[in-house]
């Protein structure tokens, strides 16, 4: 009896370890440098995404915009809000590109065209990223601690995920699901 | 001092004796150990193998120990589906065996593999297509019912008995062995052949390559034939080598004999299929490749001599001694036609490795040699101590020969004297 | 109530069950096998927008036109734009980091000790620039500087004084010149290489000679005297006896290039012998005709003559700077010695590595290497039209490198200018030729174009052709050679071997990726190496692959021993030039 | 979906001078880093190898070829594909290059004893460049890992490369001067032609071209090329040498 007892309990304390604990133990998170509000950009700055992360010429996607076109706008404290201030002090002014943490950061073997889905493919760039682009706060960027990846591309963070499982199930579903090299470089 | 560990009834050597001989199979363990750990850390440019022979010692051993080790599943076959009620006395040897060399076996596949931490990749996006594949998940799941094979072996040890409810389990065990037996006969059937299928598929190796029977390439029967054919011999063989070392009988010569005559009786068959398999390929499979089955035999070392050595020599001579009752009746006789016969098994699965990645496919490939490196010798050597250990202490403290009692009984009964020489005897009688 | 020890297993056995149902023990494996794949080590190629720059490559003659592929501002590949480079050009933009690559020298110390050592030059002493690569603007540099010291000399290897035209030859014998081993302009000589048949006549079995129609394997050395053969200066059972051949052979060889119109004989770089036995074939015009030079400004007219070495003097130079900047041809160091003062003549290397001249050197001061350095190319020995092509620097030079010209015309307190751009403005003033620009594959007159624009086409990989010199004088440079200098010019019958340098020969400073061609794969012979007739390495008693000692009046080298019997029994075959020599023997380690 | 394209080379022996370009060029495409001290010819990385391949005879008689040799990208059973145990081989149906998953791939090599053609390669070591030779490695292409075997995938970078360059046009099917593997571009005598072999209007199955080991019935799809018979017969089975001259073979 008294070791059915004890076996159980060891059992219980697994369990809740495993469940409650684990899963956030297995992440770092952290905050991004700049306390950056999509929502006030989307309707002060541009309509689109497209205005800030823009397609180069040859068709690539640039990514996270560099500081010289915030600092397009920024040069000077817009507003009066302390965010930008310190953005400016910080960054624009001393010429530092700040050290953004891009969630959908895709692992070095991944090649991932964005012209291809948005032009070709008509996806939204919500359907990958979620509403990021209506969001007033950046959410914490949460990398796991073993794989160093991304929660976002690895694990599910509440958005719609940018793992591989996400992808195969799109391609499969619309049949356009030939070889490991269509994605992998 | 481990004395209430040892079984009632059998007398084991000293604790001190055992430690001696504990001691350098331990160092050799340890070194094995290192070796492989340099392979793991360092990367398997710590070996002598290259792109060229991909393969090297490590999977020639793996080949080798498991067609060795397949006494464990085809005695097993023989006791409790065919009820071959004699072999009892050997089963759980045979069992110890069976897990030493497939438990050594998927160890080293571990070190061979350059990123062990994807292995699990095999079972989770399996390509059914694969022979490897099927090796994996055969060899797995075999080691697994080996696991539960022994451990009503262990459980039987004195002191463990002691726990009521182990006693329970053991007995609920036994009740399972039949269908364990019958599982591990089905699995075993499988790995064994696609080991073979391993490199009979290589359409890339004419010198490996096979014609299949339905999917799978005649060296996929070949190897199962084999296999259980030299699985007795090796049980055979280590069983006398025990009641050498530790100077006991064991189990009646009558077992021995019996082990032989099955042994003999597969190899027959096996030289047969060997044969003939091996003029289809000649004839037939090889030419049709563009690849003239003269051309193999013209690269030294490898004559034909080999072709002769490895039918003949080592397959036919030893079946026809273990098949001639006189000569099997002969210890002498019985011992060494069973060592040929593991020699032979041996030897096929050296030309299946080895010397199919050392004959040139292109007219502009050299003829390669490859001398394994110390580090891989070491990490080979560290199974064979592991086995060793293994085998030594399942012997010192569980009942591996269930014979053996009676027949010291036996003995007793007719010569006090003997008994009271060996017992006494401070020769390096071992376990 | 105590904790027995059974109580721990079962609390263990619990948990062990327990955590089989949470997803730690599979999360935990896949993330392992994800680190897997990014652990510590493996390094990630910067992102960023790509663009195509242009140049010309300056590491030979040739200064094929390179289109780079860049990150930002770092090329990460090169690719020729009339068709591919070789694998030294292919992997160019990698010797800015290659780990022998000099960044750092003794510049300060070096400039006063030089200055130093001119004031104190004696009466009959010099001060002598070596420059290995000829005819660039930094040349002139370097020519109008020594003009400017009194005692200043210019040294250079030997040019050839007459260019070939490939495109018009049907029959091309050629004396064991690397034609599709770096001879010329690859893009030439490859889009020729269908029009005309190849008789390649060479010791050993060089790749060029596995690509020609017919392969003469004569003795070492022999080249010359076969020309002389073929132009009827030496007797034919002479000839066969110098060079090996059958008379027969020689007899066939002979007719086929006297039968065919417009026949061409070559060799490494068009030595006396050949061009007569040219202008004798009546090539003279056709095939052959003179070099030309891309004009320079007027006031750049005096400038020192070319010396060669043999011509100075013997312990005479007093300062030697050797500018190895533009790699060029190999001249043994033994014969450079000969020439310096007996007391302490001080010898300055301008380099991209300390392996080359540098081990003789006092100082070696570090230069840009290719894709850094500014520099010009000038034309090839297969192009008889002038042409002006600018290598522009494609990365940034690190700090601390010196520009061997700019220091040479410091010395003799030339004004400093940019030469480069002085040289475009006079050939656009000239207003002949044509430009070509390979970004947009246009070729314009020189005419109609601006200046500026001209100077920036240039920057941006452009090249000017100018027009080929009417063959004037058909003796030009065609000096009469007689049969009895070649004779004692032939290696003496010793029981040494001969050791000659493969092609191309391994440069100082080479991408550490050709290890995929000497280590990883036997397909180049390695500068380490060394290659002999399965039979010879025997009779020295040495296995292959084994390790020893090549032995030759430029020093000794441990080598590695390789036989192959595609070389001629007699023969060492070497990768690196100083190696080569006419006695040479191995000896075991 | 665009029309399955078959990619496959035709390399002319006869032109090939051994200059090994293609070789370096490759590795650079690739990032592929260069040898280890310790590493020799058959444990380093060369995707594309040139083979300097002779008649048999002895000097003068001596006459050599030079065959570059590279993933032959076989149609029919492909030895490699089918042997691998967890699918880090396929054949692209969309294409017919053979892929090799490198984060897939656990090492057992089981591939590279099945490649008649010794095509493919082992990391035996961890990828190391000298310090600041990193800046050059190409950001289409990611660097392996030890451990895992890698191949000639036809410059699948440049294959991403075209297709979002096509893409970005608003094309689904790429310019065939856009996809160029770094070999065929880097040969000086222009004797590796790319294509897609199903595209009648170019010449890459010449009448008398050649396969290596074609009996073996793999179905590549590089196509060899030569007038010389010596070096015909070179593209397929071993034959018998006396050691002798093994030993005399550079």
């Amino acid at each position: 009896m008294r070791g059915k007892i004890v076996f159980l309990a060891g059992l219980v304390a697994a369990l809740g370890a495993g469940w409650a604990g684990f899963p956030y133990a297995i992440y770092t998170s952290r905050l991004e440098p700049v306390d950056f509000s999509h929502k006030i950009h989307a309707d002060k700055a541009g309509a689109k995404c497209e205005d800030c992360h823009a397609f180069r010429d040859d068709g690539t996607f640039a990514g996270i915009p560099t500081l010289d076109k915030c600092a397009g706008c920024h040069a000077a404290a817009m507003g009066s809000t302390a965010a930008e201030k310190s953005f400016i002090d910080l960054y624009v002014t001393p010429q530092r590109e700040p050290p953004w943490a891009s969630y959908a950061r895709q692992p070095e073997n991944v090649f991932f065209s964005h012209i291809t889905h948005v032009k070709l493919g008509n996806v939204k760039c919500e359907s990958c990223h979620g509403a990021l682009g209506a969001s007033d706060k950046l959410p914490r960027y949460q990398q796991d601690r073993i794989s160093g990846y991304s929660r976002d591309i690895w694990g599910t963070a509440g958005r719609p995920g940018m793992t591989m499982n996400d992808c195969i199930a799109c391609h499969s579903h619309q049949a356009r699901q030939d070889s490991c090299l269509d994605c992998h470089k | 001092m481990d004395k209430h560990f040892i079984a009632r009834g059998v007398r084991r050597c000293s604790t001190r004796q055992f430690l001696l001989w504990i001691l350098p199979w331990a160092a050799l363990l340890a070194f094995g150990l290192y070796s492989a750990g340099l392979c793991l850390i360092e990367g398997l440019n710590q070996t002598n193998m290259d792109n060229r022979f991909a393969f090297g010692l490590w999977i020639y051993l793996d080949l080798t120990v498991i067609a060795l080790g397949a006494g464990a599943f085809f005695t097993g076959f023989l006791l409790y589906i065919l009820k071959v009620e004699e072999l009892r006395a050997v089963i759980n040897s045979a069992v110890v065996i069976g897990l030493v060399c497939y438990s050594g076996a998927i160890a080293v596949l571990m070190v061979d593999v350059g990123q062990p931490l994807r292995a699990w990749f095999t079972f989770w996006y399996p390509n059914v297509h694969s022979m490897l594949t099927e090796v994996t998940f055969c060899l797995s799941c075999y080691l697994t019912v080996l696991l539960i094979e022994y451990l009503p072996i262990v459980l039987k040890n004195r002191k463990l008995r002691q726990v009521p409810s182990f006693l329970v389990f053991e007995f609920e065990l036994h009740k399972l062995m039949y269908v364990l037996a019958g599982v591990g006969t089905f699995l075993s059937f499988f790995h064994q052949g696609s080991l073979g299928g391993l490199y009979g598929v290589l359409r890339g190796r004419p010198f490996a390559f096979r014609e299949g029977l339905a999917v799978w390439p005649s060296t996929f029967f070949l190897f199962i034939i084999s296999a259980a054919a030299v699985g007795p011999s090796f049980v055979l063989l280590t069983t006398w080598l025990v009641q050498k070392i530790s100077r006991k009988p064991l189990v009646r010569p009558a077992v021995l004999q019996l082990l032989g005559r099955i042994s003999g009786l597969l190899l027959a068959v096996y030289v047969l299929a060997k044969a003939v398999d091996t003029l289809v390929w000649i004839n037939r499979t090889s030419p049709e490749s563009g690849f003239p089955a003269a051309q193999y035999y013209s690269w030294r070392p490898f004559g034909t001599w080999i072709l002769f050595a490895e039918i003949v020599l080592f397959g036919l001579v030893p079946a026809l001694i273990l098949l001639a009752p006189k000569l099997r009746a002969r210890t002498g006789w019985l011992v060494s036609a069973a060592a040929m016969a593991c020699c032979g098994v041996a030897l096929n699965r050296f030309v299946m490795t080895i010397q199919t990645l050392a004959l040139p496919t292109l007219s502009f490939d050299k003829f390669l040699s490859y001398y394994p490196s110390w580090q891989e010798t070491g990490t080979f050597l560290a199974v064979v101590a592991y086995g060793v250990l293994v085998y030594s202490f399942s012997f010192r403290y569980f009942q591996l020969f269930p014979e053996e009692r009676e027949l010291k009984l036996e003995v007793r009964e007719q010569e006090e004297v003997f008994i009271w020489r060996t017992t006494s005897s401070s020769a390096p009688c071992t376990q | 109530m105590k904790t027995t020890r059974r109580d721990i297993f079962k609390f263990a056995g619990g948990s062990a069950l327990g955590v089989l149902f949470t997803p730690a023990p599979w999360r935990l494996i896949t993330d392992t096998a994800l680190w897997s794949e990014n652990w510590p080590g493996i390094p990630r190629p910067a992102r960023g927008e790509i663009r195509a720059k242009f140049t010309n490559c300056s590491l030979c003659t040739a200064g094929c036109a390179v289109r780079a592929r860049c990150v930002g501002d770092q090329p990460v590949s090169l690719a020729g734009v009339r068709g591919g480079l070789c694998p030294f050009g292919v992997t160019g933009h990698h010797l800015p980091y290659h780990p022998a690559r000099l960044r750092q020298g003794p510049v300060s110390e070096a400039t006063a000790a030089v200055a130093e050592a001119i004031a104190k030059c004696g009466p009959d002493e010099r001060v002598a620039v070596l420059d290995l690569r000829p005819g660039r603007t930094a040349s002139w540099t370097a020519r109008r500087a020594m003009a400017a010291l009194k005692s200043g000399l210019y040294i250079a290897p030997a040019q050839s004084p007459v260019a070939v035209d490939l495109s018009k030859a049907k029959t091309v014998l050629s004396l064991g010149a690397p034609l599709v081993e770096r001879w010329g302009t690859p893009a030439n000589v490859f889009a020729a290489r269908d029009g005309f048949r190849l008789i390649q006549a060479e010791p050993v079995e060089s790749r060029t000679a596995a690509l020609a129609d017919l392969w003469l394997p004569i003795r070492p050395g022999s080249e010359e005297a076969l020309a002389l053969g073929l132009a009827g200066q030496l007797s034919t059972a002479e000839t066969a006896q110098i060079t090996g051949l059958t008379e027969l052979q020689l007899a066939s060889v002979g007719q086929t290039i006297a039968s065919c119109r417009l026949s061409l004989v070559i060799d490494k770089n068009m030595s006396p012998a050949v061009v007569s036995l040219n202008v004798k074939l009546g090539n003279w015009g056709r095939t052959i005709g003179p070099r030309a030079e891309a004009p320079v400004p007027r006031e750049w007219e005096k400038a020192a003559p070319v010396t060669e070495l043999a011509a100075v003097p013997d312990r005479s130079v007093r300062v030697l700077l050797i500018d190895e900047s533009a790699p060029g041809e190999y001249l043994p160091w033994d014969a450079i010695e000969k020439k310096l003062a007996p007391e302490n003549p001080l010898v300055v290397v301008f380099a991209w590595s300390a392996n080359g001249y540098g081990r003789h050197a006092k100082y070696v001061l570090p230069t840009p290497v290719y894709p850094e350095a500014l520099d010009d190319i000038p034309s090839a020995i297969d192009s008889p039209a002038p042409c002006f092509r600018i290598a522009a620097p494609l990365v940034a030079a690190p700090a601390g490198v010196v520009n061997p010209s700019e220091f040479i015309a410091s010395l003799a307190g030339l004004p400093p200018s940019d030469t480069l751009r002085e040289r475009a403005a006079a050939i656009h003033q000239a207003g002949l030729g044509t430009l070509v620009t390979y970004a947009d594959a246009k070729s314009v007159p020189v005419k109609d174009v601006k200046p500026d624009d001209f100077w920036k086409a240039l920057n941006a990989g452009g090249c000017w052709v100018g027009q080929a010199l009417p063959p004037a004088n058909p003796q030009a440079g065609a000096a009469t050679v007689r049969a009895a200098t070649v004779r004692e010019r032939l290696p003496r019958a010793t029981d040494d071997l001969v050791v000659i340098a493969t092609t191309p020969p391994a440069a100082s400073l080479i991408s550490p990726l050709f290890t995929k061609l000497y280590q990883e794969s036997d397909l180049l012979l390695a500068p380490n190496c060394v290659a002999l007739h399965p039979l010879d390495a025997a009779r020295c008693g040495i296995a292959f692959g084994t390790h020893a000692i090549l032995e030759t009046p430029n020093g000794k080298w441990s080598v590695r021993v390789l036989t192959d019997s595609s070389v001629r029994p007699g023969v060492i075959l070497a990768a690196r030039p100083e190696m080569a020599g006419a006695q040479g023997k191995v000896v075991r380690a | 979906m665009t029309a399955p394209k078959k990619y496959g080379m035709s390399i002319d022996v006869d032109r090939c001078t051994g200059c090994g370009s293609c070789m370096v060029a490759c590795a650079v495409e690739n990032n592929i880093p260069p040898a280890r001290p310790g590493a020799n010819d058959r444990n380093g990385l060369t995707w594309i190898r040139v083979y300097k391949v002779d008649n048999g005879e002895d000097y003068p008689g001596k006459r050599s070829a030079f065959v570059p040799v590279l993933c032959q990208q076989c149609g029919e059973h492909t030895p490699c594909a089918s042997v691998c145990p967890q699918q880090a081989v396929d054949v692209d149906p969309q294409t017919g290059v053979v892929g090799q998953m490198p984060e897939r791939c656990l090492g057992c090599r089981y591939c590279m004893a099945a490649c008649p053609y010794h095509a493919r390669y082992f990391n035996w070591w961890d990828p190391r460049w000298p310090a600041g030779m990193e800046k050059t490695l190409n950001p289409d292409v990611a660097p392996r890992m030890r451990g895992v075997v890698e191949k000639c995938n036809f410059c699948h970078g440049r294959w991403h490369a075209a297709k979002e360059k096509a893409a970005a046009a608003g094309k689904t099917e790429i310019q065939p001067g856009d996809y160029v593997p770094a070999c065929v571009e880097a040969c000086p005598t222009g004797a590796i032609r790319f294509g897609d072999l199903n595209d009648p209007s170019n010449d890459l199955r010449h009448p008398d071209s050649f396969r290596l080991l074609e009996k073996l019935g793999t179905d590549p799809k590089i196509y060899y090329r030569s007038k010389r018979d010596w070096v015909r017969q070179a593209g397929q089975a071993a034959r018998p040498v006396s050691p002798e001259k093994e030993a005399s073979r550079g």
